[in-house]
Order: structure tokens, then sequence, then C-alpha cells
């Protein structure tokens, strides 16, 4: 068996995880000493900002703790406004959803530079056949009301 | 074989509910072991982390997720994992990779973020048994150590009064801690009388769940020697997993254990480790199990460690200390990052560092031990000054 | 002898902190189910139960009857084809009384303990045993050594899970 | 570091789209029992310790590395698990042996991605809950960005892209291990359902069932156990960064893969690796991907790689044949145990054990092996017949 035998005939032989997901449990993240900051100004000020490392000379989007290049810890004169208008540094057009069905309407996403860092989003109010890499771009916020703290209080970006 | 040396550690507090994320958290210790030993990032050729089950973090590739927070940027990083015992083993890894010579100076990072399992991080642990022959029982976590502290009372006839003061003992060393996450000394009454969650484990048999992180900087023989006139050799380790099929040993005594620990005291070259070590961090996630792991680690005789625990044999200033740092039930348990604190201790332990936790008469040599899986796996490092 | 131990970070937050919506968090969970492959040792272990047998393999070589059955035996490291039934009855070598559910939430005032045990099931080697839970006991009477026999769901019932035997009852 | 390790056994089994013939123990136990015997019978009580490479999500199993002893005959035995690559378990195992405190290791992985309903949502759970999950999108759009971006900058085509699909698939069709094996034409690849543009259907590798083991041994042993070791000359790994926005060259570059084989190069004292390395099986898990990493492998220049393409360089009968087993786009992706597929391939190919696809008088082989989506972490192994 195993090697000497073996399942020839092509029956039931698997065992479902009873329920749904084996994982029945769920996850909470914090968004971070950092993430906390970056996000209240996004919430409050609709505002988008990084943190630099005088001695790496690199502007972190999202805002970090620390660099990651030199471990110097980011501290308060650190803390940079980098603004709400961003460079498309890649775009793609995704048609799959989350469970790997196809989308009846593909969604267009960028990484989109600030900085020297980077957010990833949707884009809005623009076709797919109209963006290109280097095109400037700025951020659409939810109305104030209705962020939360988190990277879907940008609803979108848009073509400046 | 190449000696290998711990020359810098550093720690997070332990906290139940963390601020920080895993990378920050990973940062925190990271940044403190660098600062210890006066290195910076350029210095570390390579990182070794850990960290126990992703589900704790909620995150797929957790090894990957936390390389920037290690120190891993633009580095050699790799996690290594075995469960529970995955603390003292990241150990062993970073062991490897300087002791192969591949690196001189390697960076062991632990992290845990066990507050982001919600409701609960028992929940997850659902996950450990057998798929098949064993989910469908829904068993918690609390069964597998609840049958082995039974067995292992049964077998020598110890009371659940003599499994807490191991609880005792170290909750009170953990005091003196500064990452502990308590601040209130317990007695045996207390955790006799606290709820009893899965007979005969109660709720202060139990270490708390946590969040935190803790950093070990190891270095090559020479280059341990320009970085501190106190190097701590890393003199022996040793580690060992057992069958899956758990059900199937005789859970009164831990094999895995006793064999991890006789291969790191050859390679230490110690004959009689209950005389010659002077220090134990057994790994203490529950209470009985600091008492068992004294036994497989062969610093106690079978049977007769509740009577040298009772004796003061193992108390801060008895022959051979046990948990000075107050174990994961005295400072808390981030699991894979508790292991770690183990190392830490014995670092500042022997280095005569520990402040008013500091064993007395001049410790050194010393053992870290962890454990995990399904009651199936230990790790061991013996240090030495 | 100064204490030199540097400790940073871990700032400690209230499940309060967060639920005033003052922290910001995530939430996530992963939706993916998994079907184990059985393999040939399980699914007959299981279709085995399903008609109320417990089912072993025999090891040619160092002749222990191994519980759960596999394949190979993993000492030896050969494959191993000799099936064997054991009893339904067995021995317990340890056993929990446990108050709390799997999520870690309290059993419920009125609502019985879980008994989980580990069974030495007559018949395979000595020590091959199976986790399980008990039935039809007074918790306080529970004894490691006690002799069990299992109690199984009645025939209909049954699906082919470890569960088709609903618990072991003292003999 | 004069301590010299060679391969000494291989086995595998599965390499199927599904495996519900047997249970992962069982397919384990069959890769381990083959890799033994191809050692020349080696019992598992005489191998010192064991490295399995594995991630928790993909099993469905917390803790999963409780379950590597059984099967691979490990019990009671050094057992440690690698949440990585198994080309990173590889030189976990390579590291052990030049510590000198052990002399034959045995390393493993296994897949069993049929058993998830959604590997999509499980690649979704390794990015970063705050600035990327909340979007919800399928993860494969991290390799669009990068796609796009790698034949912005390189400008490579679409079009060189989807001959990566055609090589690597035909070249599948002579190699028995496996199973998307196929003439596919051009237009097959550009025109397939597209999932994250640039990215289609048939750029990205399937899923396939397989476990693999590998043993290795310390020179001493090697030579006491097998006429025809293979020897690790070279190991190297890295990591960029895992955030996405602040990797050094963009989304566009493999950085990890240029710095796992510099460390490589350097520990093989391999000075020109275009002339040095005679064939390469490199991480291929998106079409892209092979471009871009034979680059970052100094391979060839920057942007160099789809024109070499297209002149047949990378073919079986080219200056540096790339794939010839057919790669993950033909051979079927094995996630964990990728890496040591990429070995195996590599190590048959310098053994002479490689069928039809056996190239001639080859003497050193690169494997290189990424972590996928969305990671930026690679291990590259340099593997010679010559001591």
């Amino acid at each position: 068996m195993g090697i000497l035998e073996k399942i020839t005939r092509n029956v039931d032989n698997r065992y479902w995880d009873p329920g749904v997901g084996a994982f029945p449990v769920k996850n909470r993240y914090t968004a971070g000493v950092a993430g906390q900051r970056f996000f209240e100004k996004i919430k409050e000020d609709g505002n988008i900002i990084g943190t630099r490392c005088e001695a790496c000379e690199i502007t972190y989007v999202p805002a970090r703790l620390y660099c990651e290049r030199c471990f110097k810890r980011l501290e308060e004169k650190d803390w940079v406004d980098v603004g709400t208008e961003g460079i498309i540094h890649s775009f793609t057009v995704v048609h799959k959803t989350l469970e790997g069905e196809t989308k009846e309407k593909p969604t267009l996403l960028a990484a989109i530079q600030f900085a020297d860092g980077m957010l990833i989003h949707r884009m809005g109010e623009c076709k797919e056949e109209e963006v290109y890499i280097g095109m400037k771009v700025t951020a659409h916020f939810k109305a104030k009301p209705k962020r939360k703290g988190g990277i879907n209080d940008i609803d979108y970006f848009k073509p400046l | 074989m190449r000696k290998v040396a711990i020359v810098g550690a550093g720690l997070t507090k332990f906290v139940r509910r963390a601020l920080e994320t895993p990378k920050e958290l990973s940062f925190e210790a990271t940044k403190t072991a660098l600062d210890s030993c006066g290195l910076s990032l350029d210095d570390i050729d390579c990182v070794a982390h850990g960290s126990a089950p992703d589900a704790f973090d909620g995150i797929h590739q957790k090894g990957e997720y936390l390389a920037d927070g290690c120190g891993g940027w633009n580095k050699p990083t790799m996690r290594v994992y075995v469960g529970g015992a995955t603390g003292v083993h990241a150990v062993v890894h970073g062991w490897h990779h300087v002791a192969s010579g591949m690196f001189d100076i390697c960076l062991v990072v632990c992290e845990e973020k066990m507050s982001n399992a919600m409701p609960h991080a028992q929940g997850f642990f659902l996950t450990i048994f057998d798929a098949i022959t064993e989910r469908a029982l829904h068993p918690n976590l609390l069964w597998i150590f609840a049958l082995e502290m039974n067995r292992y009372m049964e077998r020598y006839g110890y009371t659940k009064e003599d499994m807490a003061l191991a609880a005792v003992n170290n909750k009170r060393n953990g005091l003196l801690h500064p990452s502990s996450q308590f601040k209130d000394e317990i007695t045996v009454e207390d955790v006799l009388n606290s709820e009893t969650m899965a007979y005969p484990v109660s709720r202060l048999d139990v270490s708390p769940v946590s969040d935190g992180a803790a950093a070990v900087v190891l270095a090559a023989e020479p280059v341990a020697r320009r970085l501190t006139d106190k190097p701590v050799w890393i003199e022996g380790v040793g580690w060992t997993l057992d069958t899956a099929y758990w059900a199937t040993r005789d859970l009164y005594y831990p094999r895995y254990l006793d064999k991890a620990a006789r291969m790191a005291y050859e390679m230490a070259g110690i004959r009689e480790p209950d005389k010659q070590i002077n220090i134990a961090e057994p790994y203490d996630p529950f209470d009985y199990k600091a008492l068992h792991h004294m036994e497989g680690l062969q610093l106690s005789p079978r049977g007769k460690t509740v009577e040298l625990l009772r004796d003061g044999h193992f108390a801060r200033d008895g022959n051979l200390p046990m948990c000075p740092s107050g174990g994961l039930l005295g400072v808390g348990n981030p699991i894979a990052a508790a292991g770690v604190m183990k190392i830490c201790e014995l670092f500042w332990q022997l280095r005569g560092e520990a402040g008013e936790r500091q064993v007395p008469g001049d410790p050194r040599l010393g053992v870290a031990q962890a454990w995990g899986d399904l009651m199936q796996v230990s790790s061991v490092v013996v240090t030495g000054i | 002898m100064s204490e030199k131990i540097q400790v940073s970070g871990g700032t400690a937050l209230s499940e309060e902190d967060i639920r005033s919506g003052n922290i910001f968090v995530t939430e996530d969970s992963l939706d993916c189910a998994y079907a184990w492959d059985m393999g040939v040792a399980i699914k007959r272990y299981l279709a085995e139960l399903k008609e109320g047998r417990i089912i072993a393999t025999e090891c040619r070589k160092c002749k222990r009857i191994m519980l759960p059955p596999r394949l190979f035996c993993e000492l030896c490291f050969i494959p191993c084809n000799s099936w064997r039934y054991v009893k339904d009855t067995g021995t317990i070598n340890t056993f929990s009384i446990c108050h709390v559910h799997w999520d870690a939430s309290r059993i419920k005032e009125g609502e019985d303990p879980h008994l989980p045990a580990v069974i030495e099931i007559d018949g395979a080697s000595d020590g091959m045993g199976i986790m399980h839970i008990l039935g039809e006991v007074e918790p306080e009477k529970i004894k490691i050594g006690m002799k069990v026999k299992a109690v199984w769901k009645p025939k209909a019932k049954r699906t082919g899970s470890i569960t088709d035997i609903k618990y072991f009852k003292p003999l | 570091m004069s301590k010299r390790v060679a391969i000494v056994g291989i086995g595998c089994s599965g390499f199927r789209t599904t495996s519900t013939d047997l249970s992962y123990r069982e397919m384990i136990f069959e890769a381990a029992t083959k890799c033994y015997e191809d050692a020349g019978g080696i019992h598992p009580q005489s191998i010192d310790s064991f490295v399995a490479s594995s991630e928790d999500f993909m099993e469905g199993i917390s803790i999963a590395d409780e379950y590597v002893p059984d099967q691979l005959g490990a019990v009671l035995k050094p057992v440690q698990s690698i949440a990585g690559d198994s080309l990173q378990g590889l030189a976990s195992a390579l590291m052990q042996i030049k510590t000198g405190q052990q002399s034959i290791v045995a390393t493993s992985a296994f897949s069993k991605v049929s058993n998830l309903s959604h590997y999509e949502k499980v690649a979704a759970y390794a990015t970063d809950p705050a600035y990327i999950r909340p979007l919800k999108e399928h993860p494969y759009f991290i390799a669009g960005l990068e796609m796009n971006r790698y034949l912005h900058e390189s400008f490579s085509t679409r079009e060189q892209c989807a001959r990566v699909v055609m090589k690597n698939r035909y070249n599948a069709l002579s190699n028995p291990r496996a199973v998307y094996g196929a003439k596919v034409t051009l237009e097959d690849v550009t025109c397939a359902e597209p999932v994250s543009e640039p990215l289609g259907q048939f750029d990205i590798s399937g899923h396939l069932d397989g476990a693999i083991v590998i043993l290795l041994a310390s020179e001493e042993k090697a030579l006491e156990m097998t006429a025809n070791p293979v020897w690790i000359k070279g190991v190297g790994w890295a990591t960029d960064t895992p955030n996405l926005d602040s990797r050094r060259e963009g989304l566009g570059g493999a950085l990890y893969a240029k710095l796992a084989a510099d460390k490589a190069y350097e520990m093989a004292n391999i000075k020109s690796p275009v002339n040095e390395i005679d064939f390469a099986e490199i991480d291929d898990t998106f079409s892209y991907k092979e471009l871009q990493h034979l680059e970052a492998l100094q391979m060839c220049g920057f942007g160099e790689a789809g024109k070499l393409l297209e002149m047949g360089c990378f073919e079986p009968g080219g200056d540096l044949p790339v794939n010839v087993s057919g790669g993950s786009l033909g051979a079927g992706y094995l996630h964990e145990a990728n890496g040591l597929q990429k070995v195996m391939e590599t190590a048959l190919q310098l053994r002479g054990e490689a069928g039809k696809n056996q190239l001639a008088g080859v003497e050193t082989g690169l494997a290189f092996a990424w972590r996928g989506i969305p990671t930026a972490t690679g291990t590259a192994v340099v593997l010679s017949n010559r001591l």
C-alpha cells in the first residue's frame, strides 16, 4: 500500500473540514505606532504623510516607525507632509475576484508613488486606456464623516 | 567546530494587547539588541528569525512580513518554525548560520502578536490537531496540557498544590523583570482557588497570552571577542521532534527533551548536568511543565522535583535557580519571543547584568529550553561564560 | 552589578481603546476551506468506524499493531499492509475535565464539562492510544487505569468519522 | 567553510494536479523511500537531522511542523521546519552539515494545494493587513503591477513573456514529471483570459501536488554513499523588503534574485555566471518572472532576456538552456516544494538522468526559486557534478 498498492478508482477520498473555513477565528490588526498617525492624518485632514530618514535620504510612504535600511528610529521631526498628488509607478486591470471568479466589472488598480514610497489603490474617474505610467493623479477622499481611519478612507485616485 | 557567542540582547515589554504592529515589535527588540552591543544594521550578515503559527499574527508567510522589522532588509533572512519550541530553536538556527562559517554576525529575532487572534488565540489551537482523526472532537489546547499534566501527576503522586509551587516560584521571580506583564505576587492558594479550566489545569497554572518580541545578536569567536569582553558562548545545542501520533506516547516523561538535552550536553561536554549547570530556564507555559522539563533536562531526578523545589533547591538563591527570569508564567508568553527571552536571561545572568534578579555565586553555565507542537518537540541551548 | 537590561516598545492597549474607535484596526478572516486527502490508511479507518469496528495496521518487522492505522511503520520505515481489527474497549491512560470550549469560552452553568481522554485500545500494541471523549460517567469517578468501552452512534447516523464513536464509557 | 556538501539522494512522488489517492503522509513516505533508496538504501535511523519547509495556511494546519517526523522516519530525531521556500530548507540543511554537528541531513517539502478551496485567499492573507488587504482584490494584482512595470522599464514585450510559456510548456512534453506539457501558440497565451492585465491565465503556472525529499551529506559521507554525488557549490538567499512600497528597484525589479545570486556565486567562486553556468532551472511562477530573473541572476544584461529568448538562447539547444524540465509553467507549481523541484531537475541533469531532456556535457547548473506573491525573497543554488 502506498507504494505497494494504490487507489485506482476515483472515489471520494477527501475529508472536508466541518463548517466553513478551517480557521474559524478572526484576526484583528492594529495599524501600529506609525500607521495610527498615518491614518489619523488621512481621516482628520485628508492628507498623506510619510517619515523621512535623513541618513538614507528616503521618505517612506506609508509612514514608518523606523528606517528599514539603517534602523534609525524615525521621530517627531522626521514626519513629512507629502501631499495628495502622486505619480503612477505601475497599474493593472484586475479581472478576478478574491474568490477567483471573473469580475463583471474589472478593477483598475495602480501603484502610486509619493516621495520614495507608494500607495496601492483603485483608480477612478478615468478609463483604462487613458492610464499610463508616469501619469499624475490625486487622491479622492471619502466624505469626512465616513472616514474610519484606514486605507479605504481614500475612495480612489483620479487623474490630476 | 566554530565557536559562537551571544553578544547582545533586547526585549520589548510583554503586553496583552500591543499598539505596535508585529513588524514594529520586532524592530523594538532588534534595535535594542543592536544598541546593546554597539552594532548597526550594516554590521549584520544575516537574520535568523522565528515565530509560532501564522494564525496568531494572522499573516500567511509571516516570516516574509516580519523581515524588515527584524533587520532583514536586503539580507539573507530565514524563518524557522517548531511551534512553541521556536524561540530557543531560533537561536539554534542562528548558531547554524554562524557555526557553519557562512556568516559572522547573525541577528536572531522572535516575535508574536497573539492579540491579533480574535476572540482568543486559543481558538486557533483547534487547528493544531490532526485534521481528520482528532479535530472533529472539537479539542482545545488545554486538553493536551491537562492530559499530560494529569498523567505526570498521577505517575509520581504529585498534587495540584505541588504544581502550584512552580507557578508561585516563577511568578515571584518575574515581578522583577522589566518586560513582565504582571504586578502582583500570588500564593499557592491563589492558584488552587483560581477557576478550573480543564482539570487539573486552573487559570493560574497557565501563562498569559501576550504580544512581544525578543532578539539576540550572535557572533563568531574573533568578532565576538572584538565586540565585548564578556561574550556568552553557545556551548551546546540540541533539538528533537517526537512522533505526531502523540496519543501513542506515554506523556509522563518528555523523552523528546531527554534526547535534545543529551545532544546539547554532549556537544558542551557536560557529563553531570545537575551538578555542572548553574541556571536553568526550562519552558514553563504551564507550571507543571517547568518541573516536567527539569526532569527531561536531567536537572532533577524523575519524581523528586517537587521535593527539591520545596527545599529551595530551585529558588533564585538555591543550588540551581529555575526560571530566574520569571519564565513564561512570570513575564508573559508571546510564544516564540518567550523562548528568546529565556536566552536573553542567560545572557544577562552569566554576564552579571541581571540587576535585582541576579542569581548569586557567579553562575558560569546555563541552559534554556523551549517546547511545543503536540507535546512533541524540544530545543535546548547551553550557554557558558 | 549594574542593571543593563534594555527593554523598549510594547505599548499596552485596552479593549476599550479599540472599541472606542480611537485606535484604528482592520479585521479579516481566512475564509478558505480545506479538503484533506485521506489516503489509503485513514480512509479505511473511517470506513471501518462507520461499520462499528476499529481497525489498525501491523508492522511485519517490529510487530507493533498501530493505531490510528498507517501505511508505513515510522520506526522500521517500511510499508505495512497487514490490517488488524482491534477491540472497542480500552484503558484510560490520562484524562481531563474541561470547562472551556475549543474557542476558550466557558461552558455554561449546568452544561456538562468535556471529558477528553487518551484511551489505550485493547488489541493494539501497548501504549497505542487515541484521543477521544468520555461519557456516562461522573467526572469525579474517572480514574487513570479505568477500563472503558466505545458507545457507538446508531448505524444510520454514522458518517465515517471519529465521532461515529459517541464517547467511551466505563466498562 | 572547507566542508563540502553533496546531494546524495533524490526522491519524489505525486506530481499530479490532484492526488486523492494518497494522504500527504503517504505521499511523503513514498518520496522519502525513493530518496533513501536512491542514496544507496540508507535507513533513516542513520540520518542525523531533518529539515522540512512548509507554511501553515497552505496545509490548513496550525503548527504544521508537528506532522513532519513520521513519514520521513525522523521520530525522536533533530527535525526543524523552515517557513519558507524549500530551497531555504536546503540551505539550512547545508549549514547544519557545515557546522560539523551533522553529516547526513534530509530535506523535504510537499504541496497539497489541491486540498484548498481558495488558494487566492491564502495568498491574499500574506499581504499587509492595513495597506493592501482592505482593497479586497485578487492577490495576483501584484504580479500584474510588477509585470507592467517590468515591461515598461526593460522594453521587453508581452509577446516575449508569452514565448516563455511556449518554451517551457513544450519542454515539459518530454519530462515525465511534468503535467502541464503542451504545444501552445503565441495567441493561446496572449489571447487567454486576463487575470490582472497584462498578466493572463496562461502566464501563471498551474498548481501541482507532489512531495520531494533530497538527502545531503558531507564530502566524506557522500563519497561513501554514492558514485554520482552532485556538489552544492554555492547557496545564497535574500529578502529585498516585504513592503511593496519601498523596494529598492521599485516593482519592476527582482533585486532579491541578484542579492541571492551574488552570495551563491561568491561561495561557488563564480566570476562570470554566463560563462561558468551551463544551464539553469529558475523561477517562472509567472511568465515575466523568468525574464526578470534571468537578468537579475546576471545571465544576461538588463532588458536583454526577451530578445535572447526570441533568438533561441534559452532553448534546450541554445547557449544557456533555461527550464529544460519545463519549469513551473510546464511542470506545475509546487508552492513550498517549488525550490526543491528546481534542485531536483538540476541535479538529475548533472547526474545524466534527465531522460529525453538530458543536456550533453553539463557540469554546472543553477537553481533559483522565488517565494511567490507578495514576497521579495529568493534563493539561488549552484550545483555541479565536479568536486
